[in-house]
């Protein structure tokens, strides 16, 4: 009875009705997987913390330009996410408990695949990976994709270094004093320590370290640099929590500080404009310039606080050049490295803000895409 | 999957465009495989109600990452259409269960009902976007390939659910 | 200089504070862990499905009298959960994927003590457990303790049966064409199957099946009786979606079936009037009654909606006795088993709705303590 | 640990009764085990503001499941006091994480500044009740012991957060 004869019947009688309707009957269809293209400028990773569960936590991939979700990036308790300079690579550093909230963890470092959103491999590293709300300078690849660099905090901190060719822990470099790494180059990090100083470690390509400098970069008990940086290259821009900004060209083994100058008027500083946001920074490297979230009426309890809006420094001189705003408060900022380039920002709301810097326009807001994004990355 | 997307879709999202139950003799412990054989359905109370809203356009009318597009009708949990696959494609990196349960929705363009089948995407968990429930077609879970409230991710290498796609498998008699 | 010196010299100027103070300085702390007393009658278990991440899920454990949050258990992938008899242990039966999303699969029965809501014991079971919206009847313990039964789905179907004395699988009974394990006395369940009989499977002292029935219940061609049933002691009670009631007394090794009533009069079905939600029914074995979620304008895509409307029926006439009100939707209910009973409902909104029976009045809500509960069990 | 409860407690729970940042000297490498030794504090610019806005009781006033008690003042994540423990207490099956940071809160009763440890309570997830920021003595993560965007159950079996107690370590000078 309920054989395929069955069916067949139903088809012939669809078959009569076919002739009827001014459509053609649909056809059968099978089911179908999703590629991505090669990733293009724009296309954005959205880093969700989801802070009410923050067990199996994801990155959310999508393109600000046509506002599309394209897929996601499952994780391990808020694991940082990293982008592979040939764009090939989502690398992910991942915790996994056995039994999900107990048990015996595992520590691992994933590669993705771009296009497909699959995971290529993975290699075990040392159960140290640090658990903190997402800092963009936690996990990063070496200019050449050689390296891929994993901040540890036990609360001991180090540095797992992958060899991603071998795809193999190649070393741990101990750095006492000191946390994160920002990558320079081909076989550098820096990292920014207790007492002020930046910390800059050369490899060589076995991953091991060739080299190791400490250079004075500000007073700790003056002030409060946030970690939060953003680069240019070589150059990287921190911002005090006062709204000073502190940079240094980090290409050669000791870095170089550069001169301090001030997003603020005095004027400014005055009515209680400084920044403040979780990644509060971001640059626009064919544009040298950089964003900044902005309060007007801060706080030193606000410096970790979102804003809607955002100041706009011309990085060669200082100046400031726009105010952009946003419809809703951001938390974290990131800017495309085209030509042609977006700034984008994480909402608290879970969306993404997205702005043209041509225009400096608000082109739109990509509503509910995750649930808690620290962070928005892009190539 | 069928999941408590009442829980944050409560607007109007149900629409009267199936075409009543339909019943499924279960054929528990062998696997529905797709590809093999297309699940039979026997159609015992079909009514004919209103239509979608949406104004027809040819041959397969309506937007697929509204849950009111036709072929929702029995759909149950996010759209992959709105995580990064299409109305008949799953996301990427994810793998589509080769286990699922069908529903029959009247295409509002031709009038014709059709049989649907709603593959889950699996391997990741919950996309979290566009979710859908239309249960007018459902049976209580002694019927599993009509009911919607089971994890259909069983056909995967992983049964964590991500999505749910709607695929045409022929016309219901 | 950072030595505890300086903190003793805090201590001495703290003295000093003291005497000009009103109030004693407090005392240093050391920080305690909090264990639960035994449950007592009202005490509540809310199974929350969370449908945006469904990997690392939760019960959480409250108390509907002063209204408190009393903790939680952490659970895996939507697990169901069930209670012993004696009150001692909360049994889960949990689905662990190495890499959460993905990677091997691992299924466990786990025994928690309802005091300390810390792992007792755990074992490895047949890696089938059915995953489905949360099922009441998909987990359960024998009358005596001894046996846990756990519903599988792979699409076959089958049950596990769990020695809790011996802590390891004894039996996994197939139960073909039929779902869920409806517990009997100390060594029989019950399954409802789509052909609409009632299987009764009742087992020896080693989990071996010794007995198997088959009872005409239905007919699913012309009706639909929803599985989540409620029972008094072996008395299982069922509804249909158009409100006819559907019970049978289970004690025997076949089920006797009672006569069947309905929810509405003529007029009320006329009117609309049929009952729909997840877990739409509750009994309250010490006033034999029987709390049904009911729609007026019902339709038959509604039948698993929620609804504020609460029934009130007299299990020995039939007869309709209150009409409970909710403030917010309502989708799956419990009452306690003792004299003073409570009827619990799980909130859309995340909520824990709590009517005291004697008054039947609406005491409060317990807003916000979970995400999506689909089940609220009692002891 | 310190989130993003801004996410979830957008209301004015940021009350101005804290005394001024403070600066602890980190060492980094080596555990904080409370209990051996309390936390040290350099502080450098001690200002006094408003207290509480709750009329003081004797001794120890204020609601402890309101993110606005005196002793939360440097606390960020899920307040154990509504998640099944109390201000000192962690929740049932939960164990305390032995490295903590930690906070100085004036009392409004006693006009006493305290040393708080802001202990971590592990091995479920997050209890999800009572999200509650607040930032004014924190410091960049280059001093963890007085960051809290750092999940601190790292002197625990399980390192999964679930909440957080505040317990009075002593008196700050």
């Amino acid at each position: 009875m309920h054989s395929s004869k069955k069916l067949a019947c139903g088809l012939m009688l669809a078959s009569g009705l076919i002739s009827a309707s001014a459509f053609a009957v649909l056809p059968e269809e099978s089911v179908g997987n999703t590629v991505l293209s090669a990733p293009g400028d724009h296309r954005s990773y959205m880093v969700d913390f989801e802070f009410n569960n923050m067990v199996s936590t994801r990155v959310v991939v999508v393109d600000p330009d046509s506002k599309t979700y394209l897929g996601m990036i499952p994780t391990g308790h808020a694991a940082p996410a990293a982008l592979s300079k040939d764009r090939k690579t989502v690398y992910t550093a991942d915790i996994f408990f056995s039994r999900y909230t107990r048990g015996d963890r595992t520590d691992v470092l994933t590669a993705w695949d771009s296009t497909t959103l699959s995971p290529k491999w993975e290699v075990k590293i040392p159960t140290k990976r640090a658990f903190t709300l997402t800092e963009r300078f936690a996990l990063n690849t070496s200019a050449d994709d050689k390296f891929v660099y994993i901040y540890n905090f036990t609360p001991s901190t180090s540095v797992t270094v992958v060899d991603t060719e071998k795809q193999e822990v190649v070393n741990e470099l101990a750095i006492q004093g000191c946390i994160l790494n920002y990558p320079v180059g081909d076989r550098r990090f820096a990292s920014l320590c207790g007492d002020g100083s930046l910390q800059v470690i050369t490899l060589n390509d076995a991953g091991k370290e060739v080299n190791r400098t400490s250079t004075k970069f500000f007073d700790p008990d003056l002030e409060r640099l946030v970690e939060r940086a953003t680069n240019v290259g070589s150059t990287y821009y921190f911002v005090t929590t006062d709204g000073d900004v502190l940079s240094a060209d980090l290409s050669g083994k000791k870095p170089e500080i550069l001169p301090r100058w001030s997003l603020t008027t005095e004027e400014q500083r005055a009515k209680g404009w400084a920044p403040g946001g979780w990644q509060l920074i971001a640059t626009a490297p064919a544009l040298n310039r950089m964003y900044v979230l902005m309060h007007s009426d801060h706080k030193p309890h606000k410096w970790e606080d979102p804003s809607t809006i955002i100041w706009e420094f011309d990085l060669k001189t200082g100046e400031k050049m726009r105010t952009l705003e946003s419809p809703n408060l951001i938390w974290s900022l990131s800017a495309t490295s085209d030509d042609d380039p977006l700034l984008l920002g994480t909402s608290i709301e879970g969306g993404l803000e997205i702005f043209d810097l041509g225009s400096g326009q608000h082109t739109g807001t990509m509503a509910g895409v995750t649930k808690t994004p620290t962070l928005v990355i892009n190539h | 999957m069928k999941f408590l997307d009442r829980f944050f879709e409560r607007s109007s999202r149900h629409v009267a465009n199936t075409t009543g139950r339909r019943h499924f003799i279960a054929k528990f412990g062998s696997l529905l495989a797709i590809g093999t054989a297309a699940p039979v359905l026997l159609p015992i109370d079909r009514t004919s109600k209103a239509l979608a809203a949406e104004s027809p356009k040819a041959g397969d009318p309506g937007d697929p990452t509204s849950c009111d597009y036709w072929r929702y009708c029995s759909v149950d949990g996010f759209l992959c259409s709105c995580c990064g696959g299409s109305v008949t494609s799953c996301p990427p990196g994810t793998e589509t269960s080769q286990v699922t349960w069908v529903g029959t929705c009247r295409n509002p363009a031709d009038g014709i009902d059709y049989i649907i089948s709603y593959n889950d995407c699996c391997g990741k968990h919950s996309c979290g976007q566009c979710a859908c429930t239309r249960n007018d077609s459902e049976e209580p879970m002694y019927r599993p390939f009509n009911n919607n409230d089971i994890n259909w991710c069983l056909g995967a290498e992983s049964n964590v659910y991500n999505c749910t796609v709607a695929v045409i498998r022929g016309i219901a008699t």
